[in-house]
């Protein structure tokens, strides 16, 4: 439905008498600001945002800190959030933990997008042997349960990446290749992509399918346009509302992945904090130190359903189905 | 003939889209005689279906009737209750849409839909109401009801479809069946087809049949009285004669001239047209932005670009002619 | 019908072996030594390279033969139903598997059957009344649980019902579906998928709500109850019965962190094994058998698409 | 709503079907009547107790043990070997030795023969009595490289024939020679005073060998499983095992030789989940965990639950430096990174409520305060000043912390890197929790292994023999070939002399401190085994193999186990 | 102007098929007989009209003859080239030559596309303007057709049917076709902004001399705009002649049951007619009958039509029929 804004404009006068085009994104933009809880889940995921770049700064304590003497202490005012076994600050950790989950999701996001956008544009626009081998290869890699790919993937790729990267540094004295915590980012990065793109190739390719028969494109090919701008700028845009709701769904499932794996222990290693292993040590005296499992716990279910509303809003936002009377 | 069976009178049909109001239908009042066939033309979204569905009350939720009185044999559908006008639906008013492909459940069969308004209104068994459907099949000409009543929808071609819908209508007989554009979607020689056999129907049963359609010519043969809707409003009420022979509205006069084939004889080079464009309220998804802007057709009809504002029929009060 | 299930099978079949063959090759080289992983941590200086024992046990497992070599030869024999003994056990793999793949099926299919008599009444109760409180709460309850991963869900469970509210024992391995340590299991199992088969089904519903012929159906004058069963529910089947789809073959693949949490002898903790273990012969067994189980899975819900939507009987495809 | 409803019932057919085949034969601990039948066939001679007073003891296990053959001499399965399997020779929690299956036993003066007879009442659970050639058989079938036996060098590596057996080139071992059916010689290689000591163990207590061995001299596969009814020479025999789950049930043996065991029957459930456990536990429905410890659960239990015995403590956790691999090749990096370190520190976080005492010495656990060196002493600024010796200290390779693969473990790795960080700035560490989850490749880089030494009696040089010795597996796996002539000498040498002798003792120490000034180990703990059982269970202790001592006192109380 | 013996277009015996797998599980598989030997030319600045009920396959020859399908056999030329001989990046530049109008106006415009960037797209790519002067060259093309400057910068949504019309038929003009095929170009919209269309067609075709294919399904569409007509069913041609041959005295009996089937705005002529009503619906197209493809429906259908398909040949009259009694 027109948002109001535009009601009025488009009544002062009969026509759209303020010149300034309101273009279709623009439009689906403010449709989403109408949705209470989008805009809530819009809220929570800037705080995130805003805690995983600048949150290390604002945290009293040191994250690796240990201090034996005050160990696995509840919440109390020095400590919001209490210490764990080793007498770290576990608001510290938490925090630095929401800089992993952001990272790894962010970056999962965008590159398997990234991947399922060119994969399924090809496979959709051009059809054929090209999609036939392309979907066969995407259905199988979705076939394969994503937890034991990703297992099988961290398990023997961390090794001979961690010796590569070892050499690197002993070669070149660079301290990036000293990073363990690169490397274990990189790896869940790469092992999470590595099987969370097949969702996005498989929509946009039925996207692509339907649009890439609606007549603007034969008209764009009738036009002789050349396939690459066909592609780019008339099939692709078009394409890209569902993978734009997937994307912020994906955000939540990346997160917890990267938790689920780290929980199994070949995700981010410690003492780098991530809300996986945290809530994997957290786990283990969920009894005596409740505060230690539901602070990364409550942390992460919180993101995982604000980025599941907002997929709902966007969805909503850029589906024209649901612009009906 | 002559007895009024269905009496609307001022019916106000609104939208509501988000804090603001679209009248889709903007008073409109009109009656059907006992076995007469009305036609309604009018252009898309000029609510002529809204009309009727408001009728029945089968408006999407975020449409509500305003205001209005609608009495059928002497009671008020708008202020039935649930239960009494769901007797009215199928019962004694019959429907067919336009689109017989989406109009019917593609998981049961033609047998499961047909008849089975007999079970419910008229408490019939299973097997009586199958086997009125297969009288009704044969009925509307399709060939071999025993065994079609076994296909689901999409086995049948669109104009059985349609033939299939219609029989779903007569299925209680009902004093009135609405039909709502019925062959729109259909090719010309089925249309033709559909059309000879309502003829046919409705002189062989009696029923009165409104008839709704934005092809002038379709109703020409067919209707008794024809009205013609703009934005939400009856323009213009007559019988098919005078309103072929006589155009009093501006309207209805460029709806006219707007037909190739009633030019035909004239073999013009040009087409008379009406500038601009119908109101429309939102019936096209990409639309929604329009659809608000026009809140009342007759005062915000110019919408569009100046130089193709609709000037020539501003102002123009409907006509209502005295119902004969 | 039985090409289409040649054609879908040959299809897979290519994949699996290569899915096969990656799983090998990184096993093999990325793995450890299998023969240091035949044997715990415990006493590995027996086990060392040069050592004579180490040297006599490699040979006699043929380890020493070249990587396609042995990969072939364990693709032969898996076809001839053979998996090769676990490095980490020296038991058949097969034996294993066969086990393991009932628990985990049961499990599967009984938290599939949950999560249909549950999730999808939950669903269409949701659409029905939408945008009302009975829509609000089983859609929040149902984001509520999607927000919490299997691994935290079923330890706060196991201390709430076992502990707090002592009304179950604790829940350890594996007695079957009919018993009262199964209840929290499946519990878990059903409650995240069940949130997604809850609002497909909702969806599901309110797209089938605004088709035509419900109208056509309410404009026959038909109760309110008979147009949402008869004419609501059945085409709501189809998306319906493909999520379900993928609930189940995630269920078969994705119970790892169930069946580690609670101790399930099914094929996730196989496959835990495996991995802990680096016993690829274990691993890619496991990998052979969720692969088939995964395109079964498919192949069935392809089939049973036709019987779940008359139209596709006749359908007309374009010539791939 | 037809089909729909047919569905449905597929479905749920399917799902009866498959839980009648899925679920296994065994019903864990909550409902024993559904089994009891089958046990009751399977015990000859006991009639079956009355259901309410049946004393049913669960023990938890925390794998699933598909192989629980006696001949393995490793995982956690030979943590409850003593129920069902005799010992050769009985070591009791004092550390003293006892006849079990050898009734007696003596040497050459030069100790190189040893003669040991065989109790004429020990008999397995058929009825047959166990005889010289069970024993000679059974060790034969150790040492072959296809049993996989994983200790068999520590109790059988000094008799004649020990090398070809073991590299598979041979299925007998000349240098044990059956006297007559209850008698046994073995001749050594060299001399070995303590040789009755050594083989002081259940891991390689006899066994049936008709049942055990085949034709081919190779073990028969699943001989020892409850199916194929397996002659045991412990006091409960097995009537159940579901290898797939892990679970498995022992019932008295009837030709039990010894005191008459005090439980009805003892089940074993695999439960790996710790916090599972622990609530287990807590709730009655296990009484001892063979042991997934988490730190937690000593928080919930309490010392009492962690127990030991008052044995001495002859194993002690270390974290190994393998000296071979940069930075670990400069002394002056591992003096820095040694001297770093608080073993108190770490001990006190990873066991918070015992048992043991911080790391000292290898050597202290055996010797006692009196005699002893000084440990490493912990001094920032001292590894300070090493460190800026360090060739490396600019360019530090990464460390690889192995063998992190418990949680106590995992702790105490963790305080040990944070104390290399905040006293010497080292960030570069990472922990690889199972050594075998290095490639062959990457394990010679490790620079530092977590692993427990120690000896299972207690004698010095054998503790040294086992760990620093360059002959040793330790010091040439995780220690990188830790070659240090003079140890070796003072080591052999020591060997060879009496127990009695005081100079043995001497040699070791000696040894020991050279040792200590490589700097190519950090102490962590110094611990006996512990315990992890509930007050309710009676009469409970483990020996340094693991093993239940006097299992046949095993009891329980019941009053006092929740309902 | 060319002369009359030197066609702009000629298709001959242009067929399309596309195979399909019927049956839930894709176990048959068939062809679809979309275009069956179809041929026509068309003269510069003529409008030929194609009508047919749905499904007839007029719209695929249509799409067909602009290579936005490859035929699967016949020969397309525009002025003696032949397109079908050429691959798609040959084919670039005679695209802008021979142009398309889609029936559905919605569908037509990119949404996420202003008109002015959706004008200036193949202006661009053709390089018929630099990008300094293509603005003022879409301006000129919204003049055209009767749309002001101020829709430059505004998006397809924002425009109703009729209007959205115009905008495609600027595009179709933008890189100067001399072909123009319009598919429905109407159909989709109401009555009142039909006739506009219409005359914006006509105007257009005068101003530029245009040639177009004009597919409908409308007659009295047909009727007003074309020079000749071509009545298509089942995939092969039934009729072609000019339109006062079709109208006037059609010769195949489907033609004359068409025109019979439409309806007269005239309620006295309308009520009193004889109607001739087929019966029966359109086979499908994928087994399409055999013989003449209409001869089920045909009311003069004898033996012969049955059996063998009617020869495509021209009458004295210089109109094209394919029935064997005509």
């Amino acid at each position: 439905m027109a948002p109001a804004s535009t009601i009025k404009k488009l009544t002062d006068d009969g026509v759209t008498a303020d010149e300034k085009a309101i273009g279709i994104w623009r439009d689906s933009f403010d449709r989403l600001l109408k949705n209470k809880m989008a805009v809530l889940s819009i809220a929570v995921v800037v705080i995130l945002f805003f805690f995983a770049i600048f949150g290390p700064y604002l945290t009293p304590y040191d994250f690796l800190k240990q201090d034996l003497s005050i160990r696995g202490q509840p919440p109390s005012a020095d400590h919001w959030l209490g210490t764990d076994n080793l007498g770290r600050d576990v608001l510290s950790r938490v925090i630095y933990g929401a800089r992993t989950a952001t990272l790894v999701s962010l970056l999962v996001v965008v590159l398997s997008s990234l991947i399922g956008v060119v994969v399924g544009s090809i496979s959709g626009y051009f059809g054929g042997k090209v999609d036939f081998f392309l979907m066969w290869f995407t259905d199988l890699n979705m076939a394969f349960p994503n937890l034991v790919l990703g297992v099988v993937l961290a398990v023997s790729l961390r090794p001979p990446l961690s010796r590569w990267m070892e050499q690197m540094y002993l070669s070149t004295l660079n301290p990036v290749f000293r990073q363990s915590s690169l490397l274990d980012l990189a790896l869940v990065i790469v092992v999470i992509v590595l099987v969370a793109w097949c969702p996005y190739a498989r929509l946009l390719r039925s996207q692509v399918m339907a649009v890439r028969n609606y007549n603007y494109v034969l008209a764009a090919r009738a036009l002789g346009l050349p396939t690459f701008t066909i592609v780019t700028k008339y099939i692709i845009p078009n394409a890209i509302g569902p993978v734009i709701v997937q994307m912020s769904a994906g955000m939540g499932s990346a997160m917890l992945t990267e938790s689920a794996l780290s929980f199994l222990g070949i995700g981010i290693q410690p003492p780098i904090p991530s809300w996986g292993n945290m809530i994997n040590e957290g786990l283990r005296q969920w009894t005596s130190a409740p505060h230690l499992l539901m602070a990364p716990a409550l942390v992460l279910g919180l993101m995982t359903v604000a980025f599941s509303f907002l997929g709902d809003g966007l969805n909503d936002a850029l589906n024209p189905r649901q612009w009906k009377g | 003939m002559g007895e009024i069976l269905l009496d609307v009178k001022d019916l106000k049909t609104r939208f509501r889209s988000r804090g603001s109001l679209v009248h889709a239908v903007n008073g409109v009042s009109f009656h059907v005689n006992r076995g007469e066939t009305l036609g309604v033309v009018g252009e898309s979204g000029c609510g002529k279906s809204v009309t009727m569905l408001s009728l029945l009350r089968l408006l999407p939720p975020a449409a509500q009737v305003e205001s209005g009185r609608a009495l059928f044999e002497g009671q008020d559908l708008l202020k039935m209750n649930f239960g009494q006008i769901q007797k009215v639906r199928g019962g004694k008013i019959g429907l067919i849409f336009q689109d017989p492909m989406t109009s019917f459940n593609p998981v049961l069969t033609i047998g499961d839909q047909v008849g089975e308004s007999l079970i419910y209104h008229r408490r019939a068994s299973k097997e009586v109401a199958l086997k009125r459907t297969v009288e009704l099949l044969r009925l509307v000409g399709i060939p071999d009801p025993e065994q079609r009543i076994k296909d689901y929808p999409h086995q049948f071609s669109g104009g059985m479809r349609q033939r299939a819908m219609i029989a779903m209508a007569l299925a209680c007989e009902p004093g009135l069946i609405i039909a709502d554009e019925p062959t729109t979607a259909l090719d010309v020689t089925i249309q033709a087809q559909i059309v000879e056999l309502v003829k046919d129907l409705r002189d062989r049963l009696g029923v009165a049949i409104i008839w709704i359609t934005h092809d002038l010519s379709l109703v020409a043969g067919l209707a008794d009285r024809i009205m013609v809707m703009y934005a939400g409003t009856i323009v213009e009420e007559a019988t098919v004669e005078e309103l072929f022979d006589d155009p009093r509205h501006p309207y209805t006069l460029g709806l006219l001239s707007a037909l190739p084939a009633f030019q035909a004889e004239k073999n013009v080079r040009r087409l008379a047209s009406i500038p601009g464009s119908p109101p429309i309220y939102a019936n096209r998804p990409l639309l929604a932005h329009f659809s608000c802007a026009v809140l009342s057709p007759w005062n915000v009809a110019s919408q569009n670009y100046p130089h193709y504002s609709r000037s020539p029929l501003e102002k123009m009060p409907a006509i209502a002619r005295p119902v004969l | 019908m039985i090409r289409f299930i040649l054609l879908r099978l040959l299809r897979w079949l290519p994949g699996v072996l290569l899915l096969l063959l990656i799983v090998y090759a990184l096993m093999f080289y990325g793995g450890g030594d299998p023969i240091q992983i035949m044997f715990s941590r415990e006493a590995t200086d027996l086990f060392q390279p040069g050592n004579p024992r180490y040297e006599a046990l490699k040979d006699k497992m043929g380890l020493n033969r070249p990587f396609l070599v042995q990969f072939g030869d364990y693709v032969w024999k898996a076809a001839q139903g053979d998996l090769g003994l676990s490095l980490a056990d020296g038991r058949p793999v097969m034996e294993s598997i066969s086990a393991a793949f009932p628990i985990t099926l049961s499990i599967a299919l009984a938290a599939t059957a949950i999560i249909a008599l549950v999730g999808i009444p939950l669903g269409v109760i949701a659409a029905l009344n939408q945008n009302h409180w009975p829509d609000n709460l089983i859609l929040g309850g149902a984001l509520f649980f999607w927000g919490i991963p299997t691994f935290v869900i079923a330890p706060l469970l196991m201390v709430l019902l076992c502990l707090q509210f002592p009304i179950l024992p604790v829940p350890h391995g594996w007695t079957g579906v009919f018993t009262v340590n199964a209840i929290i299991p499946l519990t878990v199992a059903a409650i995240r998928p069940m949130a997604i088969v809850i609002r497909q089904a909702r969806s599901a519903v309110l797209d089938v709500l605004s088709e035509d012929y419900i109208r056509t159906a309410r404009a026959k004058g038909l109760p309110e109850w008979v147009t949402i069963t008869k004419h609501a529910l059945r085409p709501v089947l189809t998306p319906v019965v493909t999520q379900m789809g993928v609930v189940m073959t995630n269920l078969l693949a994705g119970s790892l962190l169930l069946e580690i949490v609670f101790g399930i002898p099914g094929i996730g903790r196989l496959i835990r094994d495996g991995i802990l273990n680096n016993d690829y012969s274990l691993l890619l067994g496991c990998v052979l058998v969720v692969l088939t189980m995964v395109t079964l899975t498919n192949l069935l819900v392809d089939i049973s698409y036709p019987l779940l939507d008359p139209r596709l009987k006749q359908a007309q495809r374009g010539d791939v | 709503m037809r089909r729909i409803s047919s569905v449905l019932t597929v479905l749920l057919i399917a799902v009866f079907v498959l839980s009648a085949c899925g679920s296994p034969a065994a019903v864990p601990a909550e409902n024993p009547p559904t089994n009891a039948p089958a046990a009751t066939e399977a015990q000859p001679g006991q009639p079956a107790a009355p259901a309410a007073a049946e004393k049913i003891l669960t023990i938890i296990s925390p794998t699933v043990n598909k192989d629980l053959s006696p001949l393995r001499g490793g995982g956690t399965a030979v943590r409850f070997l003593s129920l069902w399997w005799a010992p050769t020779i009985q070591a009791d929690r004092t550390g003293n030795f006892t006849p079990a299956v050898f009734a007696s036993w003596s040497s050459s003066p030069d100790f190189k023969v040893w003669t040991f007879k065989i109790d004429p009442k020990a008999v397995f659970s058929d009825g047959s009595p166990i005889t010289a050639d069970d024993v000679k058989g059974t060790w034969e079938l150790s040492t072959q490289p296809l049993t996989k036996h994983q200790r068999v060098s520590l109790f059988l590596s000094g008799i004649v024939g020990y090398d070809e057996a073991v590299a598979g080139n041979a299925t007998t071992l000349p240098g044990i020679v059956v006297k007559d059916a209850s008698t046994l010689e073995i001749t050594l290689k060299a001399p070995d005073p303590v040789l009755f000591k050594r083989i002081a163990t259940n891991l390689i207590g006899p066994v049936k060998i008709s049942q055990a061995r085949g034709a081919d001299g190779q073990e028969v596969a699943d001989w020892w499983h409850a199916d194929n009814k397996p002659a045991v020479s412990g006091p409960y025999m097995p009537v159940l095992m579901d290898i797939n789950t892990g679970y498995s049930e022992y019932v008295p043996n009837p030709y039990w030789w010894g005191p008459k065991p005090k439980l009805d029957r003892i089940k074993i459930v695999a439960v790996e989940d710790g916090a599972t456990a622990a609530l287990m536990m807590q709730k009655g429905q296990a009484d001892i965990n063979f042991s997934n410890d988490l730190p937690t659960t000593f928080d919930q239990f309490g010392p009492e639950y962690v127990g030991t015995n008052e044995s001495p403590d002859f194993v002690i956790q270390v974290f190994w430096i393998n000296g071979s691999v940069p930075p670990m090749d400069d002394i002056n990096c591992r003096t820095a990174l040694v001297m770093a370190v608080n073993s108190d520190e770490m001990f006190k976080a990873s066991h918070p409520h015992g048992p043991g005492v911080a790391g000292t010495t290898l050597l202290k656990p055996i010797l006692g305060d009196k005699e002893t060196n000084q440990p490493p002493m912990n001094n920032p600024d001292d590894a300070r000043a090493a460190f800026a010796q360090c060739k490396y200290k600019d360019a530090m390779p990464k460390i690889y912390v192995a063998g992190t693969s418990n949680p106590q473990a995992e702790l105490a790795a963790q305080i040990l890197v944070e104390q290399w960080r905040q006293v010497l700035g080292i960030q570069e560490t990472e922990f690889v929790p199972a050594m075998d989850k290095l490639s062959v490749a990457d394990q010679g880089k490790v620079q530092v292994f977590r692993d427990d030494v120690g000896t299972r009696f207690a004698d010095a040089p054998t503790m040294l023999k086992n760990s620093v010795h360059s002959g040793s597996g330790n010091a040439q796996s995780k220690m990188g070939n830790y070659n240090n002539p003079d140890v070796d000498r003072l080591i052999d040498e020591a060997l060879m002399l009496d127990p009695t002798d005081p100079n043995r003792n001497l040699k070791a120490l000696e040894a020991e401190k050279l040792v200590m000034t490589d700097y190519v180990y950090i102490p962590w703990v110094a611990e006996g085994p512990m315990m992890h059982h509930m007050p309710w269970v009676l009469n409970f202790a483990k020996n340094y193999d693991w093993q239940i001592i006097d299992p046949w006192n095993l009891d329980l109380d019941l009053t006092k186990r929740p309902q | 102007m060319t002369s009359t013996s030197q066609p702009l277009i000629r298709a001959v015996n242009l067929v399309k098929y596309f195979p399909v797998r019927l049956g839930a599980y894709g176990e048959k598989k068939a062809i679809v007989h979309a275009v069956d030997n179809v041929s026509f030319e068309i003269q510069a600045g003529e409008t030929l009209g194609l009508v047919g009920e749905s499904g007839c396959g007029k719209s695929t020859t249509g799409f067909t003859f602009l290579q936005l399908h490859r035929p699967t056999s016949g020969k397309c030329y525009f002025k003696d080239i032949d397109l079908t001989a050429l691959s798609e990046n040959e084919l670039r530049p005679f695209r802008r030559k021979i142009q398309i109008i889609f029936q559905d106006p919605y569908s037509t415009l990119n949404p996420r596309m202003t008109i002015g960037a959706a004008l200036a797209e193949p202006i661009l790519a053709h390089k018929l303007a630099t990008k300094e002067t293509v603005t003022e060259r879409v301006v000129t093309l919204l003049k055209d057709v009767g749309l002001s400057e101020k829709a430059l910068n505004r998006y397809p949504h924002e425009f109703s049917g009729g209007q959205r019309q115009r905008i495609c038929i600027a595009r179709a003009l933008a890189c100067e076709p001399e072909f123009i095929v319009c598919d429905e170009p109407i159909s989709a919209l109401d009555v009142s902004i039909q006739a506009q269309i219409i005359n914006l067609m006509q105007d257009l075709q005068e101003k530029y001399n245009l040639t177009y294919l004009f597919i409908a399904h409308d007659l009295s569409v047909v009727k007003h705009i074309c020079n000749r007509v071509g009545v298509m069913y089942l995939g092969r041609m039934a009729e072609m002649g000019t339109k006062e041959q079709i109208f006037a005295e059609p010769k195949h009996p489907y033609t004359r049951a068409l025109l019979s089937a439409v309806p007269v705005p005239n309620p006295h002529i309308e009520k009193t007619r004889k109607r001739q009503v087929l019966a029966g619906d359109v086979p499908s197209a994928i087994e399409p009958p055999s013989g003449c493809h209409f001869h089920p429906r045909c009311p003069i259908a004898v033996d012969r039509c049955k059996t063998e398909a009617p020869e495509w040949r021209q009458m004295d009259d210089g109109r094209w029929v394919a029935c064997h009694k005509a």
